[in-house]
């Protein structure tokens, strides 16, 4: 449920990149969401379409999110991985969809059971593009 | 671009004062300060929260003798109430796990905490810092522009040393620098003049207190302890 | 490709053992422990470097009272002795100014520092490691696969709760403790038991010394000192 | 006279590279030199030349080294600026000269005056490509 925080964020964002500028109204906000954060997607959409009514500006812009995979890289022995839940526990996962870099303390390298690596795509919300007319 | 950025203003936009206890230095006191000044405050009807940032070394659950409560969500993370304090922590999620973090996932956990907590009105933000002057100190200057920063130093030659340095960098900064505490006094010191020397006004001091140990985790002898009552002499000058 | 990461393991391979004095935890004398530590050896009749990494509150310089010396530079970074002791600190560079560095920063100082400090042959290498569970001890134990850590702890309920982070971390990691110290040690206490359940091995306890701050700086004061007597002990058993 | 180690760690990688493979001899080292560390290149070079004399594979090899501008971005205002030895002493400068992240220690971003800020380009040494036959 803290994806309303999150959709939050995102209107704040594209209210304060068209703030003060001459156009009549943004018409697409394109999101890239990170799947290593678990975002509900249904609730975050929803909470963007209400949130963005409040906004003359944004109130027609059309939603776009596109999903990516989370990919890790080893620090000590390169590898690189795809995130999976399999190995988690319930609160685990839980835990990493509120703050993703909790990840550090549950997951380990696959081939060198390292907890010292990057995420190196798909952490969580991003802001890619906003389209206007 | 990153959206949480944007809304942290307006996550701590009800909070009339947010001090970072801080110092540089590890084992200075930080987290006992942190953890008492809350305590203290939240005692005199003030609304308190308490934001433990050492995301390595957290200690103010230890401190307080918090366990088993955790945020609620409705459109954002609502940090539980203990003793009048709305207490955030990471361990919440990493319990008693190592979070084996580097600087910027330290800088990013920080982000994501900020920018979904919903802390509400509040009249103290205190926010307990980590050691070192990296990623931690030097998000909260950059992202929490009205922090006030409330220096913790102790008698200790190396203690001293380091926290000049952190009061060197934020003077540079032009940060507001509530002024020091000097803690785990015994005897004379000089700490004091050291610090008015620097401009720092000094807030007051904190003996030395043998038995604050074994009142930690239970709340009913911290209010008890010499500690509380040094507290609460310096929040005379809040 | 970064040309440094290749040359570290030459640069280390005239190291009989490399001791990191970790714990996660600040001001629980990992930087007094690292110091004695070091001039213990060396009095001893070892040969012995000792690296100061934490490069936001460097210490050792001040514990045993190192000033006015600087590397000298021939093919790379010859550290200076002082009694006996391969000195490396960024105090050489920094002076008493503030580092601001974020982990990366913290990762690229120690890799630099790493990569152009000629040791030459030592018997120990000692490394005082900053608080956290950080950039410079993922560094130590991603670069230098020989290190060998020691942990110190205090019978402190907060210390105890960070160290045994660090611990559980360094145990999953197959990396090789030493063992562990109990410093400002005052009566009795858990730790002994607490670390031998994790399986740690128990070196030894360095007793409060209450003249031990005054001894900092002095190096004849500090051989005189209870915690070099206690330290001494502890080295029988290396 | 640490560009002597540096050069040493180069020629270690470049030596790592080829390990165990087939090649002749290898007939390039391209290296990136970042002006922050202000590696005095006759000596790095003159270090570089030596060294591979050692070396069978690397005997012929040629030294290509390019100078790279240092750049700084500022975390707190997002100002970008170069590097410049002007508001350094000679001292700060050798500093930076033996660990480059110095710079925050004595360099100021010039807009807002904050330390927090990254090297984003020319730093120091890097081995840049190993061209083999
Ligand atoms: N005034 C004091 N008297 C006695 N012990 C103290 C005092 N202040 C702090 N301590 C103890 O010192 C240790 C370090 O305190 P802590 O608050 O965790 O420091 P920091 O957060 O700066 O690392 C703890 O064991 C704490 O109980
Ligand atoms: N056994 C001891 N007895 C008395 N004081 C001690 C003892 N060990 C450390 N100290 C003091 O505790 C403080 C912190 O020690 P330090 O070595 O700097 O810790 P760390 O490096 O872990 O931060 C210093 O002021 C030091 O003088
Ligand atoms: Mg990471
Ligand atoms: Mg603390
Ligand atoms: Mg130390
Ligand atoms: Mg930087
Ligand atoms: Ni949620
Ligand atoms: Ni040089
Ligand atoms: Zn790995
Ligand atoms: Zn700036």
């Amino acid at each position: 449920m803290h994806e309303w925080a999150l959709a939050e964020a995102v209107v704040s964002t594209a209210l304060d990149a068209v703030k003060g500028k001459k156009f009549k109204e943004v018409t697409e906000l394109r999101i890239r969401m990170g799947e290593l954060q678990q975002i509900e997607i249904e609730i975050f959409e929803f909470a963007l379409k209400e949130l963005i009514q409040n906004h003359e500006i944004l109130k027609n812009a059309e939603i776009k999110i596109e999903k990516e995979e989370a990919v890790f890289r080893c620090n000590v022995c390169g590898n690189e991985w795809k995130f999976t839940k399999d190995k988690l526990t319930d609160e685990e996962s839980e835990s990493i969809h509120f703050i993703p870099e909790i990840v550090h303390t549950y997951m380990r390298c696959p081939k060198c059971n390292s907890p010292d690596f990057e995420v190196i795509k798909g952490r969580g919300v991003s802001l890619e593009s906003i389209e206007v007319r | 671009m990153d959206p949480r950025l944007n809304i942290i203003d307006e996550r701590l936009k009800d909070i009339k004062r947010i001090i970072a206890v801080s110092g540089g230095k590890g084992g200075i006191g930080k987290s006992s300060v942190a953890s008492c000044l809350a305590l203290a405050l939240s005692k005199r009807g003030y609304k308190v929260g308490l934001l433990d940032m050492d995301f390595c070394g957290p200690s103010d659950h230890v401190i307080l003798g918090i366990k088993e409560v955790y945020p609620e969500e409705e459109k954002g993370v609502i940090p539980p109430e203990i003793y009048g304090i709305k207490f955030m922590s990471i361990i919440y999620y990493a319990g008693d796990n190592p979070s084996p973090l580097r600087g910027n996932d330290i800088s990013n956990a920080l982000i994501e905490i900020l920018s979904v907590t919903l802390w509400g009105d509040l009249d103290f933000l205190i926010i307990d810092m980590p050691p070192g002057i990296g990623d931690a100190i030097l998000d909260v200057i950059r992202l929490i522009k009205k922090t006030e920063f409330l220096v913790v130093t102790t008698p200790s030659k190396v203690a001293l040393e380091t926290v000049k340095k952190v009061v060197k960098m934020l003077k540079e900064l032009n940060i507001h620098i509530m002024g020091v505490i000097e803690n785990m006094k015994t005897g004379e010191s000089e700490t004091k003049k050291e610090m008015e020397k620097m401009g720092i006004p000094f807030l007051g001091e904190i003996y030395y207190d043998k038995d604050f140990e074994n009142s930690l985790g239970n709340i009913e002898k911290l209010q008890k302890t010499e500690f509380m009552r040094d507290i609460k002499n310096i929040i005379n000058n809040f």
